[in-house]
């Protein structure tokens, strides 16, 4: 494979598509190629560059499980060009893939901890195939815990497979919303705010969170404040990406990019970059 | 300096021919008329010669002394270039069905190599710095690749430095033939050549008739030390030295000071020096479509630019002028010493001289390293 | 369009003065017509029937006002031969003063279309209201001709 | 007394009433000044004020009359006056924050002519002695005449010792003492062309275009550049591809933008790294808007702009009748 083309996209087909919210869709896809197909793995935590031709490429999070092998799924928020003409494909339709890129979350350094993700609208995405392959091994890890936030309760992303999360016994769910509302019987209060009330022990645990920057602020100053450890806070960011593989130069934080360095970072490593993540 | 051969000037041009009918030579050409100066192909230039009305000579001139305007990055990283064409593709049976065709950018199955004739040792150490972008880390960039693979740089030292000249201050020399294939110094009406790399041997060796056969090598080379002084002695400081094994960490503890803020203020934030510059490497990519076919290219882009990393949510991480320059200085001075491990500004000067408001990149690293001084006296 | 077709059109349309109507140009002429009487002209030029040149393609806009003299550059730059704007009368503009603005801007442009190499007979811009079908069908056929002339040059 | 020792002098006096000073001071670069930004009185002494005081200090006039509160003073050459007057007839800025200290002028030097005239080759320094300038370059030594080399807009000044509008007018002794010149001589040059002469020469001209926006930013009027709509993926207007087509397309936008607007300054030719003639484009648009509209930019902070108001008869527009 050494003379591959990084920048040429393979050919992916959508095959089913969900509303989440009345913002955000998520893409099932599969990839055209079956050879490419069955040698494609990724690892959670990992993005993909999707393309409509004639509209761009954007960065996503695969958020499908990794031990999924029939499709892989992207969520998405409709913003921009790319992302508008992503929400108005139909299922059956093609659509270019650059996959996998950038790194993932070191699950097996979290082995035997208690693990509480922290996730705000869309940010849930990242965390998405954590869950999971944390759930479908759940004996390698301790209480896992999930905090999510929106700001309606029609903002949820993954609405069923955080119902089947709250049923099953494996994680505890905790939901939030920004402002009260009629019929909504779980927490209300901003994430950070929920996060400080609920004082999770940081005891062998480790923190995971991913939302919009605002959030991702607040989010981490209250671990710090609770007593987590730089080294056990974990976040993906975001930056406006082009290439995805290092090479344009736009999406850097100080010396590391986020497209190959990222997105996952700790807040250790973040805190040793002299530019400010924020 | 060991001198290996020597060309007359009159050689040059009879060798440059000869190389031309094989490969694509690109040469430092100035229109005299409009004073710019640029590499541009040799077969390009000699169809300008012709097509010029006035006599040739008054109009082009082969130019090796000058820095060109824009730096020769462009010939291996074109402004834009395409990465591949899209096309949808409908069945008339079944409109339902669009199916989607892309092609990869075809290689350009050129005979020959690309020969970059006069370059300056700055330049040429750009595009070495270009080299660790595109050719390093598990991805690489084939289009750049591609077409550095197939060529050669040939440098020629420089005489006489420019007063924005800085090279020596970021570690280069007039003289540094590192990068380079083939390295010359311009001595009494000639070229001595000092340097052959293996790849460019049959360069010389195919086409022994141009070069000097009996030459006085020790004489030369005496004559080289001289202008290696000389040279030296021109080259413009607007301070001592750059400590450049600390200079990384004295722009990590600028970041979150007020410096920059004041550095900027003259800034009016375009992208003139970026796209001059050597080692500037950022780029843009867009999807055009007309019908059912398109394109996807690349085009430079500049981090000066508030849309650079401006996200669709409305984001944006670095929205102030001062924020964007401190990152660039940063790129050149810091990141990229910690990601490839060399100052990715080579001392051309030519972000200096086409500045419109006077920004000097020397100026700013000093003001730094003063701010820092200050602070610790 | 299949041939019967085409010939059936052809023979529907007789009158006006057409001197050229067996020799068919290739010509592409954008025309940017208002909404309330410009396009209104147009279309009642085609209901009775009014024969006119099929080089022109018609963009509706809601007013002359709101035609940017960039979309007549971006028109020309993508391969335009030339360049129609329509629009009410002055004084009768359905908002009231858009076409005030815009003679301004159209006049601006039409005079610097020469200074950047684009011949001026390219662009015009004309008034036509909704009840003037025959002038719209004199304008464009002239405009038509206008432009095979340059174009011919 | 030296005009630049004046202005100090009437800087030094006003000083205390200012939150921040926009003047020149010197560049270790031959030929050139620094746009100098000055908050304490202490600081004034490094100011100058020369014959190569080119640029045009408005540039930075609008940004800072956002984010500065109080009263900014800026030192304006009397031609420099005329941007400030175009802002704040379109209401962009209000005048008054802005304290215009306004040196008389007589003239300043175009670099890039001095460059060109020794054929682009580099200039090591640069002694300007009354009218005599004396240039070294790498190769050679070049005894020049200043009267050549003065920057365009100086050989058609009619408001060097007599600005329209200042807060303070300092008189210069010297007094701008050049040939005039007939100000649309360039423009009529190009139109003594055939219409596809014109557009090679743009297309030669363009062909050197990298799209760095260096007009755009420069420029004093064009207040728009991080929200240029030549960036937006929405409406895609323009290809980011750069190329002769797109180069002039982005210019034509400017011009179309700048209908009207331009005082004229030069500073978009200047800042071009490519040397491209811009201004000649922008001196183009000002004699249509001159003859149709009976408007000249920068003048009357009063009058509205051309194109931002109209009249029921045109008396200067001869509509075509194509019916």
């Amino acid at each position: 494979m050494k003379d591959e083309n990084s920048y040429l996209p393979e050919i992916a087909t959508v095959k089913k598509i969900i509303k989440e919210t009345p913002a955000i869709v998520s893409l099932q896809l599969v990839i055209d190629d079956e050879e490419k197909r069955n040698d494609f793995s990724f690892e959670p935590g990992q993005v993909g560059q999707l393309s409509v031709f004639g509209f761009g490429e954007s960065t996503f999070v695969i958020n499908s499980s990794p031990s999924n092998k029939d499709h892989l799924q992207f969520s998405i928020m409709k913003a921009g060009v790319n992302t508008t003409a992503l929400h108005n494909l139909t299922e059956g339709e093609k659509v270019g893939l650059r996959a996998p890129l950038g790194n993932w979350f070191p699950y097996q350094k979290m082995e035997g901890k208690n693990i509480i993700f922290i996730g705000g609208g869309i940010g849930l995405a990242p965390l998405r195939p954590l869950i999971m392959y944390m759930l479908e091994n759940k004996d390698k890890y301790k209480d896992l815990t999930l905090l999510a936030a929106a700001k309606t309760p029609d903002d949820f992303c993954f609405a069923t497979d955080i119902e089947t999360w709250e049923k099953s016994k494996d994680m505890k769910v905790i939901m939030t919303i920004d402002t009260a509302c009629d019929m909504w019987g779980k927490e209300v209060g901003l994430c950070p705010n929920v996060l400080e009330s609920m004082k999770p022990s940081p005891e062998n645990t480790i923190a995971i969170t991913c939302g919009p920057p605002i959030m991702i602020k607040y989010t981490l100053e209250v671990l710090l404040k609770l007593g987590f450890a730089e080294d056990m806070i974990y976040t993906t960011l975001e930056r406006r990406m082009k290439c995805g593989i290092g090479k344009c130069g736009r999406c850097n934080i100080g010396d590391k990019f986020v497209c190959v360095d990222g997105p996952v970072f700790s807040l250790k490593e973040l805190n040793q970059i002299p530019e400010p993540f924020m | 300096m060991r001198v290996i051969e020597y060309i007359s000037k009159e050689n040059t041009k009879n060798w440059l021919e000869k190389l031309d009918a094989k490969n694509d030579v690109f040469l430092p050409v100035q229109d005299l008329q409009e004073a710019r100066i640029g590499f541009l192909d040799y077969k390009e230039f000699k169809k300008l010669v012709q097509q010029s009305k006035e006599s040739p000579e008054k109009r082009y001139v082969i130019n090796h002394r000058e820095k060109t305007a824009l730096s020769p990055k462009y010939i291996f990283f074109p402004e834009t270039e395409k990465l591949f064409d899209f096309e949808y593709l409908k069945d008339i049976e079944n409109p339902e069905k669009v199916e989607l065709r892309l092609g990869a950018a075809e290689k350009t199955e050129s005979s020959g190599r690309i020969i970059l004739f006069g370059l300056k040792p700055c330049d040429a150490e750009g595009i070495s710095r270009l080299d660790r972008v595109f050719g390093e880390g598990d991805k690489k960039d084939n289009y750049y690749m591609e077409k550095r693979k197939n060529s050669l740089l040939i440098s020629i030292g420089c005489n006489t430095p420019f007063p924005d000249c800085f090279c020596t201050l970021v570690g280069g020399s007039p003289f540094n033939f590192e990068n380079a294939d083939i390295g010359m110094v311009e001595v009494n009406d000639g070229y001595a050549i000092v340097k052959i790399s293996d790849d460019a041997k049959d360069l010389i060796s195919e086409n022994r008739e141009y070069f000097d056969k009996d030459i006085d090598k020790t004489a030369i080379e005496e004559e080289i030390e001289k202008i290696i002084k000389s040279s030296a002695e021109k080259i413009g400081h607007t301070w001592e030295d750059l400590p450049r094994e600390e200079i990384s960490k004295i722009m990590d503890e600028s970041i979150g000071s007020g410096i920059w803020d004041q550095i900027t203020k003259k800034c009016i934030s375009c992208g003139a020096c970026t796209y001059v510059c050597p080692t500037c490497y950022c780029f843009n990519i867009r999807d055009e479509q007309k019908g059912l076919q398109g394109q996807r290219y690349r085009s430079w882009d500049y981090c000066m630019n508030s849309y650079y990393t401006l996200e669709a949510s409305g984001h944006n991480p670095r929205p102030d002028k001062s924020l964007r320059y401190r990152n660039k200085v940063n790129c050149k001075y810091n990141y990229n010493i910690k990601r490839h491990g060399h100052i990715y500004c080579v001392g051309c000067g030519r972000c200096i001289e086409v500045c419109p408001v006077s920004m000097d990149i020397r100026e700013a690293v000093k003001t730094v390293i003063d701010n820092r001084q200050q602070a610790s006296d | 369009m299949s041939e019967t077709v085409k010939n059936k059109i052809e023979e529907g349309s007789g009158t006006g003065p057409d001197s050229n109507t067996d020799k068919k140009s290739d010509v592409k002429i954008v025309a940017f017509l208002c909404n309330w009487c410009s396009y209104a002209g147009a279309d009642a030029a085609g209901t009775s029937r009014l024969r006119q040149p099929e080089n022109i393609r018609i963009i509706r806009l809601p007013c002359s006002g709101r035609v940017n003299p960039l979309f007549i550059i971006k028109a020309f730059n993508q391969g335009a031969d030339g360049v129609l704007v329509s629009g009410c009368h002055p004084n009768d503009c359905h908002y009231s003063e858009g076409n005030f603005y815009a003679r301004r801007r159209l006049e601006f442009l039409k005079e610097y279309l020469p200074f950047i190499g684009i011949d001026k007979r390219r662009f015009a811009y004309q008034w036509v209201s909704a009840s003037e079908a025959q002038k719209w069908q004199n304008v464009v056929i002239n405009f038509v001709k206008r432009i095979e002339d340059v174009q011919a040059k | 007394m030296t005009i630049e020792n004046k202005l100090k002098e009437k800087i030094d006096e006003i000083m205390g009433d200012l939150e921040l000073l926009v003047g020149y001071s010197p560049s270790a670069l031959p030929l050139k000044v620094n746009p100098a930004f000055i908050e304490k009185k202490e600081e004034t002494g490094s100011l100058v004020f020369n014959k190569m005081c080119i640029n045009n200090l408005a540039s930075y006039i609008y940004d800072l009359s956002k984010s500065v509160k109080g009263t900014i003073g800026i030192v304006l050459k009397p031609c420099d006056t005329r941007s400030i007057i175009q802002l704040a007839s379109e209401e962009l800025i209000d005048l008054k924050k802005i304290k215009m200290i306004v040196p008389g002028c007589s003239g300043v030097l175009d670099y890039k002519k001095i460059q060109k005239h020794v054929g682009g080759e580099k200039i090591i320094s640069c002694k300007l002695d009354g009218e005599s300038l004396a240039i070294e370059t790498i190769s050679q030594k070049h005894e020049l005449k200043a009267g050549d080399f003065y920057a365009d807009k100086c050989y058609w000044c009619q408001v060097h010792d007599n600005p329209a509008h200042f807060d303070e007018f300092i008189e210069n002794d010297q007094k701008l003492d050049i040939e005039p010149r007939e100000k649309y001589a360039d423009i009529d040059a190009i139109e003594g062309k055939s219409i596809d002469e014109i557009m090679q020469y743009w297309d030669e001209q363009f062909s050197n275009c990298i799209r760095c926006y260096a007009c755009r930013n420069i420029c004093p009027l064009e207040i728009c550049r991080d929200r240029c709509i030549t960036n937006l993926d929405e409406p895609y207007w323009q290809s980011q591809r750069i190329n002769t087509e797109e180069g002039k397309f982005f210019q034509l936008i400017r011009v179309l933008h700048l209908a009207g607007r331009c005082t004229e300054c030069g500073e978009c030719e200047r800042a071009c790294p490519r040397d491209i003639p811009l201004s000649k484009l922008m001196k183009k648009s000002a004699q249509i808007t001159e003859k149709l509209f009976e408007y000249k930019t920068g003048e009357e902070p009063d009058k509205k702009p051309p194109f931002l108001t109209f009249k029921d008869v045109e008396k200067n527009i001869k509509e075509e009748n194509l019916s």
